[in-house]
């Protein structure tokens, strides 16, 4: 059985294994060095106890594992606070129209600008998954046990939330985005500036990001080309965001110029579509399969099952489903649709 | 002899044979007629101060006295950007820094300015292939410096020059190429004309109002920044010698240096002196090299000549002219004349000395 | 009966009229001068007979009348896209966070963007009515009969809408706003600046306006608190608008610091809630007070009624207000409720 | 005798007095002792050439050989903004113009820049209260142009200096008050010192990098844009006599004005003369007025040191030294030494001979 859960000091080996293995292309805000790593599983554990208040850069890492092995097989995060307390940085992309009356000539000028707007929004993040996973439902229970863990600690999360999405890379490991704009401000690789905004001060943005609007025009093609559109391996992640409600904004990352998608927190279809229900053991093994969590902060659980429904207030799920989650008859939990 | 005197509508066959030779370029005087002969108006109000201060244009002529023919020309314009709006992109330093990650990282970055408004122009230098010898260029060019001089009060303090960028044989420029052509619907050659004839508005309105940061942009583009066509060459290096500095200040167009000294540190006005006339009748030895001549100027404002005769004529509080130079210049025994160096002094005393 | 229809020549000296008397304080893009209001009431006139297309600058003008006298008691507008073919003017208030990581310090920067982003967009406007009706639902037909025009003519305005709501000034005439910013490029009092913005050729902005971002915490603190603000006398309209689902959104007018509000045209509560009936007169003076419209192009007309309703695709309204319409029987209406 | 000669760590006492003497205001050489020792010390490899040219920092000192005391300081820094980054605003023109409407604006703008990058400053000269006299001030700041033209490849073409700017005897500043205090959360005195100290990473998080256009800003703060601190006046008409101009960059915080000039069009270096020395046993009249006075260096790069003699004791080719001024300056007969007048020269040629 597949569960959903606050990551844990035990998980530390299994999810640098899984870093390892499978992060080399994809970028991630998971940390690489078992310091930054155990640093930050602490953090977590601070902001699922409730240790942390919502003003203080809660910051939640959750795990997929196998229930039978507790072998870490995805990792998936949720910043409080977009920045966590310090700027977070994007561009807004904005168009002037340059117009000349007596000329008869009108240009859309395309115009990058610095933007602070989305500090301060609940962020999605850290998202890692073995590659062999990535067709199965352990894909989106992974992703969309966050948004159950949001439905049910509402008042922890702000009204609006974001994710950034990779930008374009090629097979060769360039940027193109990078390397026609921020590689002559940094001074650095791509690797090198993605790894040090994963890092918590950000000074090193202010101090070295070109502090004037960018004209998309003097950009390179290749980089105009990626300029909002995601890496094709963020596929899934996409689709099954938008189907959430999350849309393309007009916001792209930094680095890379990757889209970052917006929602309005409420509007999530998890959000809207999942129900607070008493769980009851059922002796049918099938059912309408659904997401199903239950606990409060640290002992948050999310799994897939199979679920039947029997009066108002009442779901059931296999016995063995109970177990899994730890969960006694008659517990409250948040049931929502696949 | 070679004469510096106010443009008269006399000369507007002459100027317009000479405008049409120098091709494109030039582009506050293009081969234009009717243009010219409103500039040579223009010229004649300012000198008998017809018009504002601020609109003067004082255009002078080099007329070869034997030929009784306009053979060169040279101006200044009192004040730019007053009636339209005057643009220069300034190259300036973005230095981006983190001490902690060790970086430092310096950007050349383009500010659209109009930093030369109200400022006096020296402009519209043109001579006849003919007469490109003996000093005719400097004494056309450094003539302009004594006018600025003896009349402070009706320039700024400080002068600039506009230089010709690098562009091609086709008139292709690498920077606009690069940065105008992605603004402006149209050729080079194009937005270059409606700016020289004063039809400014279409750049607020196209222009790019944001920084360029240069890194952005093609080496070939970022390369002719501050440069000047090979044929603008020895005009640079002329008021380079006069004092002129580069001092960030480029073409939004072309990318063409804009070069600037105050009226003080001017080498030509520093190295005047004045001398009262002293008329003698021996003829002068006009085959005198130009390095061993000096400029005379009559200090009139109005009908402002200059000529240039050996430095053997100045004594230590006069100088002798002849008779025929001394008409030429308006003045008679006993008129204090302004002189200066035609050529280099020769270099500066402490390296003289030794060390 | 009131009765909104589109402006005609003959409306010219009942506008005239209208504007000289109650728009000395409230700002409007009704053109002032005869010859300027001839010329807008031809474009007027081309648009609404479907001379213009949607590209080519279609500017619409209604006048409320009393349907007895015909004497214009208001006027309002729609253009069909905003700037008409030129930029349209705004700011976008965003905000900065500077923050100083080794300080312990951080402060948001309101800034002002110069935005064009809102061109095209279908945009209302030239909004004025006698007093005496301002608090009659009069002024609720004059403000919607628009939004049915729109919904029957749904494929000539853009998919965003917009509108520009004018902004704080004083009881002697003063404009916060524009006094701290605008009047020291432009030169000129805001009426003027006010008067040439309604022109066509938007140039003089282009060559005035300041080019670059600005800080609000350096603008007066009366022009602060201007910003974003909605003049008083706007109180009824900015409130039907939001009933509409208009909402205050990050954009402001360049002059005068006023409100622009947004809305998706889809979303707009008369277009989803007004339906098509076959109108029949009906003997009961009394029933529902809905707005009525019917006609296309050069021939609509809206109004105001009490309808009763029958059959599913059939409503009835009083002969007099079939006759006010200048409708037949059976013809196809447009009813929207209150 | 008043000799300039490297600063050495026995002047840390004479230093530390001074610096506590002049209070705040000259944030480059606060009362710390602990900062002013390593001042010294940066100062002694600079002349000893043990650190990176870029990163030389030249510290005169004035000794007083009766009292064997340090009674002044001035300095030189190679290079600024190489380690930190260097920032200034640059007073620029916008100007907005209608012809259709007949309106033409010019709106001063402050444009944030780095271009200081790489430049040579002079900064830190302090004088004693007791030895305000007799052109003491002058010698400590001019004898530094004679180093730079002698070790010109150690240094950039242009230098420049920062002058303090306005503030009150409270120490506000205007334009602190209206711009600064805006964005910054301190006050002004501390944003001066963490700047002083080279703790600048607070400035580009802080600091707002987009134009600032002056009319937004309160009367008092745009008047004080580019003036300086009344303390300061004379030290700005002796750099401005000496070819210094303002063009255009000023202080972020307090708007005071940054004068910058090229080596070679510094009067001192264009008066300068080289001279052979000549020992002579004849004692010097040392109560010769300033104006007769001629500053002798003796061109070591090492331990360079520079006094004053009458300017009668210059001959067309050598100079005469009496021995303890030749000791002083560690010369000997036949040596070359370097000569610049200690006051003006006087009037420029042009204005002596009349007109």
């Amino acid at each position: 059985m597949w569960l959903v859960r606050p990551a844990q000091p035990q998980d530390i080996e299994g999810i640098m294994k899984l870093a390892a293995e499978h992060c080399s292309q994809l970028s991630s805000t998971v940390p690489k060095t078992r310091e930054g790593l155990e640093a930050r599983i602490e953090l977590s554990s601070n902001s699922f106890s409730g240790a942390l208040g919502p003003d203080q850069c809660q910051r939640f890492l959750f795990v997929l594992v196998d229930s039978r092995d507790q072998q870490v097989q995805g990792v998936a995060g949720i910043d409080g606070r977009a920045g966590n307390g310090q700027p977070f940085y994007n561009y807004r992309m904005d168009a002037l129209i340059h117009s000349s009356h007596e000329l008869g000539v009108s240009r859309r000028v395309d115009v990058l600008y610095p933007s602070h707007a989305l500090t301060g929004r609940t962020l999605l993040g850290a998202f890692v998954i073995a590659p062999g996973l990535c067709d199965s439902d352990a894909f989106e229970l992974l992703s969309r046990a966050r948004l159950v863990f949001i439905a049910s600690h509402r008042d922890w999360f702000s009204d609006d939330m974001a994710v950034e999405i990779q930008g374009i890379q090629t097979e060769h490991g360039e940027v193109p985005f990078w390397d026609s704009l921020g590689r002559h401000f940094f001074d650095m690789d791509f690797e090198t500036a993605d790894r040090y905004s994963g890092m918590l001060s950000k000074t090193f943005i202010a101090e070295l990001m070109p502090p004037n609007p960018i004209y998309v025009t003097l950009l390179s093609g290749a980089a105009q080309q990626a300029l909002g559109q995601a890496h094709p391996a963020t596929r899934r992640s996409v689709s099954l965001l938008q189907q959430e409600g999350f849309h393309g904004g007009s916001y792209v990352d930094i680095f890379d110029g990757g889209p970052v998608l917006e929602v309005r927190t409420s509007n999530l279809k998890t959000l809207v579509t999942c129900q607070r229900k008493s769980l009851r053991a059922s002796d049918a093994e099938d059912g309408e399969q659904c997401l199903l969590a239950c606990g409060q902060g640290a002992d948050f659980r999310c799994t897939l099952a199979g679920i039947s429904e029997s009066l108002n207030e009442v779901i059931r799920a296999p016995l063995s489903v109970l177990h899994g989650l730890g969960c006694e008859s008659g517990e409250d939990v948040m049931v929502a649709p696949l | 002899m070679l004469l510096i005197r106010p443009l008269q509508s006399g000369d507007l066959d002459d100027l317009m044979a000479m405008a049409e030779a120098a091709g494109k370029g030039l582009t506050t005087l293009p081969a234009n007629r009717d243009l010219l002969r409103q500039k040579i108006t223009q010229a004649q109000d300012s000198f008998n101060q017809r018009c504002e201060p601020e609109a003067g244009l004082f255009l002078f002529a080099l007329e070869d006295t034997e030929l009784t023919r306009c053979v060169g020309i040279s101006g200044i314009q009192a004040r730019v950007g007053l009636d339209e709006v005057f643009y220069n992109y300034r190259v300036s330093t973005t230095v981006n820094a983190s001490r902690e990650l060790g970086v430092h990282v310096r950007t050349p970055t383009l500010h659209l300015t109009n930093d030369m408004t109200d400022t006096t122009e020296i402009c519209s230098l043109l001579l006849s292939a003919s007469h490109r010898k003996g000093g005719n260029g400097l004494l056309l060019s450094r003539c302009r410096f004594m006018y600025l001089d003896d009349f402070r009060r009706h320039f700024s303090d400080k002068v600039f020059a506009e230089m010709r960028g690098v562009s091609d044989a086709e008139g292709h420029s690498p920077l606009w190429d690069a940065l105008g052509s992605r603004f402006f619907d149209m050729e080079f050659g194009q937005a270059d004309y409606l700016t020289g004839i004063g039809q400014k508005a279409f750049i607020a309105e196209l222009m790019p109002k944001y920084p360029i940061y240069l890194p952005l942009l093609p080496a070939p583009a970022r390369e002719v920044i501050g440069r000047v066509h090979e044929n603008t060459a020895p005009a640079l290096r002329m008021l380079r010698e006069e004092g002129f500095n580069f001092n960030g200040l480029v073409d939004i167009f072309d990318g063409g240096p804009v070069v600037e000294a105050f009226i003080h540190n001017i080498r030509t006005v520093r190295e005047s002196v004045n001398r009262h006339v002293l008329l003698r009748h021996k003829p002068l030895d006009q085959e005198v090299p130009a390095g061993e001549r000096v400029m005379v100027s009559n200090r009139s404002f109005r009908d402002f000549r200059v000529t240039t005769v050996p430095a053997y004529c100045i004594s230590p509080d006069t100088i002798s002219l002849p008779p025929d130079v001394a008409e030429a210049l308006e003045v008679e025994s006993g008129d204090l004349v302004r002189l200066a160096p035609l050529k280099d002094a020769g270099p500066a005393p402490i390296h003289a000395a030794g060390g």
